[in-house]
């Protein structure tokens, strides 16, 4: 059991465990789909499709937004994790935003955001990624910004957050900077 | 050009005798200053030897227009110069000078009462003094409240103005950039049909306190400016939805009360004045707040704005309305502090000013 | 940037900031103004120190730490209507500094964003405020040599390309018709680069709004010219003119209507010098 | 044209109406442009002798009304004058008091309602300033105003 995930907490939600994991060569993504669709509780995480993600920064901006929304009382979507995945878009509309930035039936790679709080803290590492591996069918590779760089589709990045052409993405650290302040703004600009 | 005469500072005692109509209220007040009892002590407090006022009150609905309220100020006028005198049971010769206001205000009442002066001045042969209206107001309530170098919210019928004291002058920092808070009120009150008796705003306070819902009105802070008249005109269209069929429901369905608009308005205005008031504060770094005006009466004001002060580790002081409304007895105080250092307004200059800024004034009594 | 730390923590009643953000992070705080207290903080909001940096090298680290400028709850206000305005009033001045960051202004950069805490997470500039700067260059320049006109050319040497980048980033701010509001010598920074030069920040976007009218433009510069004045009473003259030199060289960076607005600006500057801002302002 | 060459100059003095010296020229330049073609142009005239006890009087009431300046002197002007029982002109150099005095008003307006508006406010006017003669010269100190005594706050 090699241990390449990342597990952090944010400062302002000291009680909150936030676990980060990569799939590669997923083959099973139209299975996950169905199971996350028909309500399966084992599904509880939420799966982001890293073809729209620029870094871990990224990512972690969106939860951020998502647990801000939830301590207000005013999620837009039902629970913690369609609401990270719903944090993503820098739109107003939800089925768009589950559906651009949420993994697709063809996802051939899968990133996976879960939260441990109060009861069901996190036990034992191991434990979470076991029950993990076997929901997803596909190589868990170290998660870093390197290893999302080449799963990044920056055509479709462009187009999901309207960046115009004149705005070159090259730089990850200044794309990062422009889509993080547009999710932080979605609704308000 | 107002004179000034080079005068040591007076060691016997001084009296004076101040006329104010600026607005609506005719106000007759004498004071007596004491000298200080040695070089670095400070000046007893002053005594007051009488204070009597008499509004001219409108029917409900209806605003007082200058040339209606200069006939009033005429009819009373000299009988309350005579009243004061006998209640002050001073005579005539002690009075070292005549003060009245000069400006800012209305134009017809303010030159009603300057007549009456120049014709005392000139019978008793006592010096005549023009007042800054404002500047009366302010340093009234700094010689009432104790409270030594405050920042002043002015805050009445005719005035909104944020000021502090800076190199012998009161600066104004910040201002409405339309109508006066009191104007708001009183016209607010007009759209209700709120009786004038004792004053609109005052019966609009007492209808606040009951009210429950706060409704959404625009809040118009401009930098260190207020405007006022946008809240007007959305409150006004509000009362009449309401009153005219269009009933509005607070989120928990009850219906919107004139007692709930009048909380709304008040909340609403307070909480701007407090909030330009803070901005100066801040930036001249002091801790006193002085209210002054006829709306510094009103309690939630008072206690909002304490509110804030504390919270900055300072004190809001606030006079009652024998001080805070118009009056006279703040315009002989100004204008004695002005006499006691040389200051003498010639016939000629005593001309009366509807603009009279309170940032002109030279504050020869101060030189902290 | 930590020009108010005395006075800010001589000051005894400090509004609460929320207890899970005094505690997890250990924040200093900067100063108190009317409306906002600012904190520095070397804690990123949502990259905690845990995360080595060569996992996350693509993200916007900001060695210089981070400021917190949180607006507390007004507890004279009633609480519905404190709770819109700090909503509002934290929004607004994060999508100013976004919209800037867009068109290339140099300001700090947003980085997060809790509305109805009232907080807002942004780069902290490391450099001196442009107030500090210039005293420091007068005292050197004095050192070196006595005579007026070698420290004049000395000043035109050092302090002039600086007040003109600083205008030069005035004109882009106004060009896109926004408004700081509150422009003063302290709120402009000078962010030390890597090759050692100084890059012109503008910070503390509390009381900026969007306005098309070169009136409102116009008394942005009233303030700033003011605020030289009693900081740099010797010099004032001399350096506004600098400023206003770099303000019109580059404005609209040569754009249809840029010659236009400039001028407009400039004449209306004139009507508020004289009018003196409409009354009289202290400092 | 005349007409706004008065305005003219009414706006220019009142810039100057802060330093006392230009004061003083361009009022009495102003005076003597009004004298030749104010009484003259204003169709509607009226002159009233207001007679008082003494000197001192007449020339209290002189003194107090003539401070405030006239708002539209292109339709409502007057003059005033102290003139003694031998109708001569008095001034402020005699001191010892002549007895019975006239105050002689001159008034000219653009129309008899602007004329009947205007000498019904300086009666206004003249109406406190004999209150006080008589509150404050040996007059009564009691007052009633309609009959009803008056009440203070």
């Amino acid at each position: 059991m090699t241990l390449n995930h990342l597990d952090l907490y944010l400062p302002q939600f000291p009680d909150s465990q936030i676990f980060l994991t990569l799939y590669t060569n997923v083959t099973n993504a139209s299975t996950i789909r169905s199971n996350l669709l028909s309500g399966n509780t084992k599904y509880s995480y939420a799966f982001l499709d890293p073809k729209s993600i620029v870094s871990i920064s990224h990512v972690l901006a969106a939860v951020y937004r998502a647990l801000t929304e939830r301590a207000a009382g005013s999620m837009r979507t039902r629970t913690v994790n369609s609401e990270i995945v719903f944090s993503m878009s820098p739109s107003m509309s939800i089925g768009d935003g589950l559906k651009r930035f949420g993994s697709k039936d063809d996802s051939t790679s899968i990133l996976v955001v879960r939260l441990f709080e109060d009861e069901d803290k996190c036990a034992d590492v191991t434990q979470v990624l076991t029950a993990l591996d076997e929901i997803v069918d596909g190589d868990r590779i170290p998660i870093s910004d390197s290893a999302i760089e080449p799963l990044t589709d920056i055509e479709i990045v462009r187009k999901n957050y309207k960046i115009p052409k004149g705005v070159q993405l090259t730089n990850r650290e200044e794309a990062t900077k422009i889509i993080s302040g547009a999710l932080a703004l979605r609704g308000y600009i | 050009m107002p004179s000034r005469i080079q005068v040591p500072e007076p060691e016997r005692e001084t009296i004076a005798i101040g006329l104010e109509g600026s607005a609506n209220k005719l106000g007759v007040g004498i004071i007596r200053h004491f000298p200080r009892p040695n070089k670095n002590s400070h000046r007893p407090p002053a005594q007051i030897l009488s204070n009597i006022r008499h509004t001219y009150i409108t029917p409900p609905g209806e605003g007082f227009l200058p040339r209606d309220t200069a006939k009033h100020h005429r009819s009373y006028v000299v009988k309350l110069v005579q009243q004061a005198l006998k209640q002050s049971g001073i005579p005539i010769d002690d009075i070292d000078c005549v003060c009245f206001t000069q400006g800012p205000g209305m134009g017809a009442p303010l030159q009603s009462v300057a007549i009456a002066a120049r014709t005392i001045s000139l019978m008793w042969d006592k010096p005549l003094v023009g007042v800054n209206h404002c500047v009366g107001h302010i340093e009234m309530g700094r010689e009432i409240t104790g409270a030594t170098n405050p920042v002043v919210l002015y805050v009445s019928g005719g005035n909104t103005q944020v000021i502090a004291y800076s190199h012998q002058r009161y600066r104004i920092f910040g201002e409405t950039l339309d109508i006066a808070v009191g104007n708001c009120l009183d016209r607010f009150a007009r759209t209700l049909h709120i009786p004038n008796d004792p004053s609109p705003g005052y019966n609009i306070e007492q209808l606040a306190r009951k009210g429950k819902h706060y409704v959404e009105l625009p809040y118009t802070v401009k930098g260190m400016d207020v405007s006022m008249s946008g809240i007007l005109a959305f409150i006004d269209g509000l009362a009449n939805d309401i009153f005219g069929g269009k009933a509005k429901y607070a989120d928990d369905g009850s219906e919107i009360t004139r007692e709930d608009l009048c909380f709304s308005l008040q909340e609403t205005i307070f909480a701007m004045l407090v909030e330009i008031t803070e901005r100066a504060m801040a930036h001249v770094g002091s801790q006193q707040v002085l209210i002054v005006g006829g709306v510094g009466c009103n309690e939630r004001l008072q206690e909002m704005m304490g509110i804030m002060a504390r919270d900055r580790g300072g004190a809001v002081y606030a006079t009652d309305e024998r001080f805070c409304i118009d009056n006279g007895i703040m315009i002989a105080h100004a204008g004695l502090l002005a006499y006691e250092t040389g200051y003498r307004t010639s016939l000629e200059d005593s001309v009366c000013t509807q603009r009279f800024r309170t940032d002109e004034v030279f504050l020869a009594w101060r030189n902290d | 940037m930590n020009d108010d730390r005395k006075k800010a923590e001589d000051s005894e009643a400090l509004p609460a900031l929320p207890k899970y953000l005094s505690e997890a992070l250990d924040l200093k705080l900067i100063s108190q103004g009317a409306e906002a207290l600012v904190y520095f903080s070397k804690a990123h909001p949502y990259l905690p120190a845990t995360l080595s940096s060569d996992v996350i090298h693509n993200s916007p680290i900001s060695p210089a730490g981070y400021i917190l400028k949180f607006r507390p709850p007004k507890p004279y206000r009633h609480a519905l209507l404190d709770a819109q305005l700090t909503k509002h009033r934290t929004l607004s001045e994060v999508r100013s500094l976004y919209k800037m960051m867009l068109a290339g202004v140099h300001v700090p950069m947003f980085v997060a964003v809790d509305p109805r805490q009232g907080l807002i997470w942004m780069e902290n500039i490391d450099g001196p405020s442009l107030k500090k700067w210039i005293w420091g260059q007068e005292e050197e320049i004095e050192k070196k040599v006595s005579d007026e006109d070698s420290r004049l050319t000395m000043r035109e040497q050092t302090v002039k390309p600086t007040l003109v980048a600083v205008g030069h980033e005035i004109s882009k701010l106004h060009f896109m018709d926004m408004v700081h509001g509150d422009l003063t010598t302290s709120n402009l920074v000078l962010r030390r680069k890597d090759d050692g030069s100084l890059e012109p920040v503008i910070i503390d976007f509390g009381l900026s709004q969007q306005s098309t009218l070169p009136e409102d433009k116009a008394v942005d510069l009233y303030v700033l010219e003011r605020a030289f004045i009693s900081t740099h009473p010797m010099h004032a003259e001399e350096y506004i003119t600098w400023l206003l030199e770099g303000y019109l060289a580059g404005f609209g960076q040569g754009k249809k209507t840029a010659k236009f607005k400039a001028r407009e600006i400039m004449k209306k500057l004139e009507a508020v010098r004289l009018r003196g801002r409409k009354r009289s302002m202290v400092g | 044209m005349l007409d706004a060459a008065h305005k003219k100059i009414r706006v220019f003095t009142n810039h100057f109406t802060y330093s006392y010296f230009s004061q003083f020229c361009f009022y009495s330049f102003q005076i003597a442009v009004f004298r030749i073609t104010e009484m003259s142009v204003l169709p509607n005239k009226l002159t009233l002798a207001i007679p008082f006890q003494n000197y001192r009087h007449a020339s209290l009431a002189y003194k107090a009304l003539s401070p405030d300046p006239l708002l539209k002197p292109d339709q409502f002007y007057m003059e005033m004058s102290v003139i003694s029982q031998d109708s001569a002109l008095v001034d402020d150099k005699h001191e010892e008091d002549i007895g019975a005095t006239k105050l002689v008003v001159e008034f000219a307006g653009a129309s008899d309602r602007v004329l009947r508006v205007g000498v019904n406010g300086f009666f206004e006017s003249l109406g406190v300033i004999v209150e006080c003669f008589n509150a404050f010269d040996g007059g009564v100190l009691e007052s009633v105003v309609d009959g009803k005594p008056v009440v203070f706050e």
